[in-house]
């Protein structure tokens, strides 16, 4: 809960940094909260994954971009009334949405009844990889990995196509 | 008044869940500035991890690998769809830092305010004004 | 100076650790956190030190820019060519459960081997497309240089 | 790929999606430019085959239902071919083949030689995660390939010939990828009330919970977040630009498909998964549908009138026929949604001639302002004259595909007793009749302006015709469309719940 507390802390040191510079460190000091919250969360190869990518390659990745591009961000030029309305607004059904959540942290649920639990219960005499993470990953949910994957391929494609420079122009 | 503290105790992560996806979506929608605008999106898209993550956890269990001698594990599937969110995250980042950095090249700027003027301005018999660039994702659900 | 070449030995010291820790991680991924994405950033992750530390004429030497351009069609097409192959084997697509026969009679399969055939060869096709992505991208923003304006 | 045994027919599900995505890791591999269109044509051209083989089996025997991995739903993910989504199948196949067998020449004048086998990759990409959107029965997979599509999109718009294209790609990667999460939300919420992904296991589960809340709310987000993508009314704004600044096969197939699919979601959420019940009897959804369909069909034909960029006219015009598709779900009956569907299929075949069309004149004399095509109509005759066949379609004039749909609309509405809708349909018409007229009198009155400074490829005039002859054909054989359209509405308004 403190690390929850904490995030939301740095969320509005980002939201009223202006030096871009900053608010890339401070984007990477979140993900690295997020993924110890992840690991409280058992979301042991999440948490891993977010290091890795929230802290790691997209801080590299958003440092080559301000490295090309400018670090200053300039003062807003309308109100921020709209902005505040919509976002409130969204707020206000999210609410509505969660309010009947289950409590957190309880095994009756339908979300850890259903499906969920028939992963754990299949996985060992299916696969015999001991962690389900991966095999559901890999096998029961195989394709959504093949689509992942193909998102990054066609990322991958996209950057190239645009930020390539070809050696006849 | 229990009841809103006892809401307020079990829902915790999600209250902490919302502000941040509040954060987030401000950020895109308030900010003029292209990087700064993507930074929000990453958070705004991180934010909605914890609500897929949060329900999964279970008190008392473990991670989801199998060892001898223990009972509950925390539900796995969760977790699988978050690493594809992630992954997809990241992606889109990468596409819109590259179009940021063409942006800067093509405008010598990244604010997207004195971009759009510049734009209409190549439109110039435009008679209509052009739009915001932000629209007004609320609209249909209220 | 100095700095520099304190920065030099530790990362000439560090970097075939983290690729260690990278084929680790992909490796150990049926047993503990990991897995090929994860291991695909990290390998990603050291190329990318080596750049910054020794520039990134040294870092395409090392891994060209052709490689990195096979490297990111290459995983997915592994990944989708074991779908195929489940195909040809006479079940759904990406089923690996019919990935090898047992024994000699056809109709038979080794379930269980097969799963773990098929998340392995599908781990190498994410590791091979996450790390040539990543490296794409970031040979793609080093490469650009500021433009002058 | 024939293998003793292999039988093509039972994997027909797994290879429409999986022919394309192949065909563009190959051409990603390859980066030969000739190659890669020969193979993008021929992947393209083997998509609507398979559609129309799946049509047909759905038709002979009933939803076809292929588990991934051989794990059954809903453990794994499962492809699920019904009547809507096969229509829409061959469909997307259907545009994505005559878009592919019109683009070598294209592309070749609007993109840098090193780039264009890359770009045939986006195209194919593009065009599996469509197809994958369309076929798929999984919440999160729909996800998944919402993103493979919407970042090739990105792409193929950013690679516009003119610097803003870049804003608009920014524009829309961002505005997308808010409309991905929403969805993401929404799917989130629905998850953690019933435990399921797969789509027809929630269609059962939905009435479980206690509390109709949180379901209520994942429904509120991802209609709106699927909003985003289709651009309905308020949430449009990044679709203009993105239409006008993109090469043109890109947009001539993202015109036609890319919203399409949007609204087959809508569909499926709406109808097949939580049901008329649900949907209709729980929340004011169809109240609110009613009121931006409407405000669309006024304000962006409205907006249309005064463009100057002919691509961003059309752009508009797409906005406002997003509209009829809407109102068509709105209104909630047989003959509504059956105008609505027939009004899809109809639209994506009239947008994408008007659309190649405009591309024959740009590669011809490369002018996208309106101005700049006075006189276009007597020195590319064979080119304008399938523009004005595709903008009567548009407004809707008897004996096109456009009037077909835009009948079953005032049917339904007519049923419902809701005169003022009739009202609406036909003052939304008269504003076509506006700015489709705009272009014709410049094109045929006006003295020629711009030299032609080559004659449009044949084979790029060609498809362009087989779309404006489509545009009649489906105006006066309205059996095929409207009778497949018919059935889709039907199964859609039973829901699965039922059925």
């Amino acid at each position: 809960m403190v690390l929850l507390t904490l995030l939301a802390a740095i969320t509005v040191g980002i939201i009223r940094t202006r030096n871009l510079f900053a608010v890339v460190v401070l984007s990477g000091a979140y993900s690295f909260l997020m993924a110890s919250v992840m690991i409280v969360l058992d979301a042991v190869d999440v948490a891993m994954t977010e290091a890795s990518v929230g802290a790691g390659i997209s801080t590299v990745l958003v440092l080559g971009a301000l490295y090309l591009t400018k670090i200053h961000e300039a003062p807003p030029r309308y109100s921020a009334v709209l902005p505040m309305v919509v976002t409130a607004g969204f707020g206000a059904v999210l609410i509505y949405g969660t309010w009947d959540l289950p409590p957190f942290g309880t095994a009756v649920q339908p979300v850890n009844e259903h499906v969920g639990a028939l992963y754990l219960e299949r996985n060992m005499a299916e696969m015999d990889i001991p962690n389900a993470v991966t095999s559901v990953l890999a096998s029961y949910r195989g394709f959504d990995t093949l689509g992942e994957v193909t998102v990054i391929f066609t990322a991958g494609i996209g950057v190239m196509l645009l930020l390539k420079r070809w050696r006849t122009s | 008044m229990i009841d809103w503290f006892e809401a307020l105790a079990t829902h915790y992560n999600y209250w902490i869940t919302i502000a941040l996806m509040m954060a987030g979506l401000y950020i895109v929608v308030a900010r003029s500035n292209m990087i700064k605008t993507l930074v929000g999106l990453g958070i705004f898209q991180t934010s909605v991890y914890l609500l897929y993550l949060s329900p999964g956890k279970i008190l008392g269990g473990t991670p989801p690998i199998m060892a001898e001698g223990i009972e509950t594990y925390s539900n796995p599937l969760p977790h699988v769809l978050i690493l594809t969110a992630i992954v997809v995250g990241v992606a889109t980042l990468a596409l819109g830092l590259a179009i940021v950095v063409r942006i800067h090249e093509a405008y010598g700027t990244i604010e997207e305010d004195e971009i759009t003027t510049v734009v209409d301005r190549e439109d110039f018999s435009d008679p209509e004004p052009e739009p915001e660039p932000e629209s007004d994702p609320e609209d249909s659900a209220a | 100076m100095i700095l520099d070449v304190i920065l030099r030995v530790a990362a000439k010291l560090f970097i075939p650790f983290i690729l260690m820790f990278g084929l680790y991680v992909q490796l150990h991924g049926d047993f503990g956190p990991g897995g090929g994405f994860q291991a695909g950033v990290i390998i990603a992750a050291a190329v990318i030190l080596y750049a910054i530390i020794f520039g990134k004429d040294a870092a395409t030497r090392a891994v060209p820019e052709w490689a990195v351009r096979v490297m990111i069609p290459m995983g997915v097409l592994i990944y989708a060519g074991v779908g195929v192959w489940s195909m040809l084997m006479q079940g759904e697509y990406l089923n690996y459960n019919v990935l090898l026969h047992a024994g000699e009679k056809i109709g038979t399969y080794d379930a269980v081997h097969g799963q773990h055939w098929g998340v392995f060869l599908v781990e190498i096709g994410v590791l091979v497309t996450v790390t040539g992505t990543m490296l794409g991208i970031f040979y793609m923003f080093a490469g650009r240089g500021r433009p002058d304006d | 790929m024939s293998a003793p045994g292999l039988d093509l027919h039972a994997h027909l599900p797994a290879l429409q999606v999986m022919v394309p995505l192949i065909g563009s890791v190959i051409c990603a591999l390859v980066r030969q430019r000739h190659v890669c269109a020969a193979i993008t044509i021929g992947c393209s051209v083997l998509m609507p085959v398979i559609a129309f083989a799946l049509l047909w089996q759905v038709q002979e025997t009933g939803t076809i239902s292929y588990a991934m991995g051989g794990w059954a739903p809903p453990v794994g993910i499962e492809y699920r071919v019904d009547a809507p989504n096969a229509f829409l199948l061959v469909l997307v196949s259907i545009m994505g083949a005559l878009v592919a067998l019109y683009a070598p020449r294209s592309v070749a004048n609007e993109i840098r030689p090193e780039s264009q086998g890359w770009y045939y990759s986006m195209y194919l990409m593009c065009m599996a995660g469509l197809l994958g959107m369309a076929i798929t029965g999984d919440a999160f997979n729909v996800f998944v390939f919402m993103e493979i599509s919407s970042l090739a999109m990105y792409t193929l718009i950013a690679l516009g010939t003119e610097r803003r294209a870049l804003v608009a790609a920014f524009q829309y990667l961002i505005i997308g990828t808010i409309g991905a999460t929403f969805y993401v939300i929404g799917v989130g919420l629905i998850f953690t009330m019933t435990g399921s992904l797969n789509l027809y296991d929630i269609s059962t589960l939905i009435w479980e919970p206690d509390s109709t809340r949180p379901v209520i709310a994942g429904l509120a987000f991802i209609t709106v977040g699927i909003g985003l993508k289709l651009a309905i009314f308020p949430l449009h704004l990044w679709l203009p630009n993105a239409y006008a600044f993109a090469p043109t096969v890109a947009t001539a197939f993202i015109a036609s498909t890319a919203t399409k699919v949007a609204v087959y979601l809508l569909l499926r959420f709406l109808f097949s998964i939580f049901g008329v019940d649900y949907t209709f009897g729980l929340t004011p959804a169809a109240e609110i549908l009613m009121i931006l369909a409407v405000l669309a069909m006024m304000v962006a034909s409205f907006n249309a009138i005064f463009q100057v960029n002919i691509k961003r006219m059309l752009a508009y015009s797409s906005v406002a026929q997003v509209g009829y598709m809407i109102l068509g779900i709105a209104l909630v009956s047989e003959a509504g949604l059956t105008g609505g569907i027939s009004h899809l299929f109809n639209h994506a075949i009239i947008k994408a001639c008007l659309f190649l069309a405009v591309g024959c004149v740009f590669f011809s004399t490369g002018a996208t302002r309106i101005d700049g095509l006075a006189g276009i109509g007597r020195t590319m005759p064979l080119t304008m004259g399938a523009f004005v066949i595709a903008g009567l379609g548009l407004i809707g004039v008897p004996g096109t595909a456009g009037f077909v749909s835009k009948w079953y609309l005032i049917q339904g509405a007519a049923e419902a007793e809701a005169w003022w809708l009739v009202v609406v349909i036909v003052i939304a018409s008269v504003m076509a009749v506006l700015y489709v007229g705009r272009i014709i009198e410049v094109a045929w009155f006006q003295e020629p302006a711009a030299a032609v400074v080559r004659k449009p490829p044949p084979e790029m005039v060609a498809i362009t015709w087989v779309l404006a002859l489509a545009t009649i054909y489906f105006g006066v054989q309205t059996e095929i469309s409207a009778g497949v359209a018919a059935e889709a509405a039907r199964e859609l308004l039973a829901g699965w719940r039922q059925g």
